[in-house]
């Protein structure tokens, strides 16, 4: 299979698509004639046109709201926020507009619509532009939420949010878009709610998610110097959310380990933790452990940073507290 | 006068029926069948009526939470309004939105929504989607006097004419947002006038006026539909009521309350038409009894539909393949 | 002592505390002429004057932004948002500005200001205008969140935060405006990071915060006729969070329940749960039971809202799950 | 000719250090002593020095991410600048903030923002807090052309004027929003006529000019400080270098770099002081080289200076006491 980046996963994914459905078409900031910030839609403007491949102006709340009209009137847009972070500016589109139109509306109306936005941190962008926050899009419902970790994921994933049609937050990793994988040549789909191990393992399962996947699997191997084979999965989308894999898992190893990017105080973590606890109390042999960011906003200094943000030792370090 | 006369006895129909409709749903909100937050629209009757008849029944409409009269003007039924407002299983949306979100997709209306300026940018991304879908179709896009300082409004109306859309932005300048005198909220308070600042003819019209709102809005629909791009009507109008069910509305005047009254759109229309020797006195009682007639089986039909089944409770949020 | 209701409590506070520093002044929708639209500022543009109660433009994001600007400045803002739905168009304001500045500045400012927010579901208001989101601020750190339960913490919590030299959310529930509750003469302050115990029991722990602080206690009257004794702990600040009281309560009942009204996945019961599991786990006869509201927007329909917002009867049925 | 002579000196030693400085840094990112996301002001030195020399010491200036110019010519030291870019605990923010976040205090400059838009309102809440307590000092405001597409650029505006608050809004037109032209991201793209929108007076100049910059900032700011209200200027100017470090800006052409490399502010001014007879050759070599020793000291100092410590982590998020 060939390799590819991350960041190219993502143009191939719509390049796919938008040549599959007419109905697909991409609007944000620096989508066309830059070809995106990462480089994800390099190449659309050319191949689709500047009606297909639309450059916007800074205002995040007008292009969601834009993009939730015409969802709503026959075409599928695909809405790039560059990163997260400025999707805060369109939080009231986001939550109280895109994920509840249809609810509301009494299911009258689909959304077919994509929210692609680059999120994370570990570069020294800063308090402002480091955010991990699909916690506040998993605790709204109305929106799925998906976090790829890798090129192959993210294609299969990317395609299926196209066709989905129900909003979807698609959320792609900063530190892993240029990463490579691979993918195969023919078209695939992957599908939502079903979570992939990265890593088989007895002993101990630890969750995770987008660039955390890496920094699990890396985790995992210097636990198997001490002897300890951790399990690692990777929902790969947090709504819906396949608990079932997770607590099969669990069933076996008996310890589990929750690992996000996001603030660790009313993460995600704490939501995977509570179900495993409630449904595996009396199974588990120790509680279920959580490894998130320092609750502070993101500091600049590189070493500051590195203590903020989650790593392969601070997981070591949670696993082994309920192991040893 | 270039309003045939059955457009005029059209227009005075919906008048009459927006008037009953909403002293009913005065009625029914003291009587306790109906909740929540309820706006009416005594008083501005002629706006909806005036601008909405103006469309074709394919272009779109979209609102904010004070939108029954333009649910009815797009033609969606009594009854349908009504039990949607008592919350019943027979409502426009099934009972699951209420009073501030009315959507009827069949008549082409695109929702009420209850952010104030939340509408603006959906209702530019419906006029994207007709352009790029290369149907005629228009938008008409409704908002308040105090909408026009939301920061989406700014948006909306750039990236309008950015791309030049087919969009009628409608201004209900009733000069009051709750209880914020217009002058109080907006710098420059002539809101027609806002819209230079992007480049987009503003237009004002007597808001009281059913007759001259129809005129200006048939010329402005023209306009949008031959490629002129957005446009931008101030109609000014006056709500007779508090700004909701649970407002007095002690902050205006009664002097000013009952100069506005003098100038109740309804009996204009009516005198105009018996004067013109369009309808005599009969055919008016007899519309005001058919309103009467249609608005009491309204009630009586919503107070007879079933609640939602508990069920209901979990239906609409996705589709239902959405889920792999 | 007194009884006044929750709203007064809410003037009160303001009045003396702008009576003693000429610095605090009120922004906000609505805030003067009309006196808040839950009477909350009720009076005191009269005492005050327009220049330190100002009426303020339909537009979230400026009047917090405003209000930061204010606080580095010099003055100590109370910036109303009507409710937080409405905050949820300032959301980048609120996490991006002002929850960070004092850290990404290195600690050269403090931002001695106040964000009141009314919020909460439980009267048809419908999906838009229904929500409880505190968890959304919890997560992110740089703000206090405070959520009062009666008159007495209300004002006692108000007073402190207008005189905390760091942003405070403080959130006030739309079905309390009008409970009433005995409040001193004199003046009082209530510390942040101290639970109340509002029911003492020895059997099962029951923590809650705001409205739902009511449905717990009136659980723990119907679980007294059963014979089970429970203690209703009510943190009254979510940020900074006593979690020694709910530990040592725990330690004694071996059993707890965390209720809130918001969204049950990722909500803050999610993180108080995950903290009890983690510390007590060897302690617990069972695993923390979570009472919140069902992953839906709220529905206007008056039996689907019940159905959606926890009561008095759901948090029984968890007790009794992990009592019996 | 109304600047002073002494004044254009000290113009010129500004965007001389300006200048080295930002190629300072170009060498430190290159060389890897500073990340994250870093926007250099080279090419636009004439807009922070002209307007910034305008103000009184106690006067305000809040910008954007940047800032370096700014915080330069307000007072900061080089060192504490370049330590902060490095990463250092002798940094003006600690190390905390970077590049986007400059911040000082007792240089009256309320800091840098990396949220397109989002230092609008709270520059404006700054004018505020100055009226209020009666301070005749006025704020300078900057920002660039795409964020006068923002929604909080409508909201700051309106309340600006509103409250006829002494805010110089100061647009630094550069033509361009990262990769997109001003043309593609504004429907009416001069922008000092957007300030008509808002009742408040535009003012072009040429931010090639600092002479002609600091003539027109004077002559404003006297107006807003005497009490005339806000007042905005569109300076137009041009950016070198990429966007940020990470920018090749492949989006401009050459021959347009060039044209506008020929207007450079630098040499311009200092020509003109030659031949003015204002300073001769020897002193323009030594203020280049007085600058050079600067930077060359200020990026010594930051490379010798320590990291933050560990602790700081969670220093500087909240006040202490504010845990009651
Ligand atoms: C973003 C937001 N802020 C505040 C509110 C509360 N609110 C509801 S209607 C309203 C006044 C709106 O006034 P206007 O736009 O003139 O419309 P009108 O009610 O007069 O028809 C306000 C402040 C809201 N719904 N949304
Ligand atoms: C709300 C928001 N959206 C997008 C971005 C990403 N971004 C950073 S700078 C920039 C361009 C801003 O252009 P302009 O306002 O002209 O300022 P300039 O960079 O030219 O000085 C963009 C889109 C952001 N930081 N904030
Ligand atoms: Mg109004
Ligand atoms: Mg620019």
């Amino acid at each position: 299979m060939p390799e590819i980046r991350y960041y190219e996963a993502v143009s191939q994914a719509l390049a796919e698509e938008m040549t599959r459905d007419p109905r697909v078409f991409v609007l944000g900031e620096d989508v066309g004639l830059v070809g995106g910030t990462f480089r994800a839609t390099e190449g659309l403007m050319a191949e689709f046109g500047a009606r297909r491949v639309r450059d916007t102006p800074i205002a995040e709340a007008g292009i969601i709201g834009v993009a939730m009209g015409a969802a709503m009137t026959g075409l599928r847009p695909v809405a790039e926020l560059m990163t997260l972070n400025f999707g805060i500016v369109a939080m009231d589109q986001i939550i109280n507009h895109v994920s509840k139109a249809r609810y509301m509306f009494g299911g009258q109306v689909n959304l077919p619509m994509v929210i692609r936005a680059a999120a994370g941190g570990g570069t020294q962008k800063g308090a402002q532009h480091s955010h991990s926050i699909e916690s506040w899009f998993v605790n709204a419902p109305g929106i799925r939420v998906v976090l790829p970790s890798t090129p192959y994921d993210l294609k299969g994933l990317l395609k299926t949010a196209i066709r989905c049609e129900d909003p979807v937050l698609f959320i792609e990793h900063e530190m892993l878009y240029n990463t490579k994988g691979e993918v195969p040549d023919g078209e695939y789909l992957l599908p939502f709610g079903v979570a992939d191990i990265k890593r088989p393992g007895r002993d101990v399962t630890i969750v995770a998610w987008s660039k955390m996947v890496h920094e699990a699997l890396r985790a995992a191997e210097l636990l198997a110097i001490e002897g300890i084979e951790a399990e690692v999965i990777d929902p790969r989308t947090l709504d819906p959310l396949d608990l079932d894999t997770i607590l099969r898992s669990v069933l076996r190893t008996r310890r589990a380990v929750v690992v996000e990017e996001g603030w660790r105080t009313v993460g995600v973590g704490a939501e995977i933790a509570s179900q495993i606890h409630e449904a595996l109390f009396y199974e588990l042999e120790a509680p279920v452990q959580r490894v998130g960011a320092a609750d502070v906003p993101t500091p600049y200094a590189s070493n500051l940073e590195k203590l903020a943000l989650p790593d392969a030792q601070r997981i070591v370090d949670a696993v082994l507290k309920i192991t040893l | 006068m270039t309003i045939a006369a059955a457009d005029q006895i059209t227009m005075y129909r919906n008048m009459v029926l927006i008037r009953r409709f909403e002293e009913g749903v005065a009625e029914a909100y003291a009587d306790g069948f109906i909740g929540g937050f309820t706006h009416l629209y005594i008083g501005q009757e002629a706006v909806a009526t005036g601008s909405i008849t103006a469309l074709n029944h394919d272009d779109y409409a979209i609102g904010t939470y004070r939108v029954h009269a333009h649910a009815l003007v797009r033609g969606s039924s009594a009854r349908s309004l009504m039990a949607e407002l008592y919350g019943r299983s027979t409502g426009v949306c099934k009972g699951k939105g209420g009073s501030m979100h009315f959507f009827d997709l069949q008549n082409y209306f695109l929702g009420g929504y209850g952010i104030v300026g939340g509408n603006l940018p959906i209702g530019v991304g419906a006029a994207l989607s007709m352009q790029m879908q290369n149907r005629d179709a228009v938008v008409m896009n409704f908002f308040g006097d105090g909408a026009s300082n939301q920061g989406v409004f700014h948006e909306a109306l750039n990236m309008a004419k950015l791309w030049n859309l087919p969009v009628i932005f409608v201004c209900e300048n009733n000069f009051y947002g709750i209880g914020t005198d217009v002058r109080t909220s907006s710098a420059f308070n002539e809101i027609h006038k806002k819209a230079q600042g992007y480049g987009i003819p503003g237009h004002v019209v007597n808001g009281m006026d059913v007759v001259a709102v129809r005129e200006k809005c048939e010329e402005l629909v023209r306009y949008a539909r031959q490629g002129g791009g957005p446009v931008l009507l101030e109609a000014r109008c006056y709500r007779y009521q508090g700004h909701s069910m649970t407002d007095a509305g002690k902050y205006r005047s009664v002097a000013e309350a009952e100069l506005w009254k003098k100038r109740d759109p309804i009996p204009r229309l009516a005198k105009s038409m018996l004067e013109s020797g369009i309808v005599d006195a009969v055919r008016i009682e007899a519309i005001q009894a058919e309103a009467n007639e249609i608005v009491t089986d309204a009630m009586s039909f919503a107070e007879a539909s079933p609640r939602p089944a508990p069920e209901a409770l979990y239906e609409d949020l996705y589709v239902e393949d959405a889920r792999a």
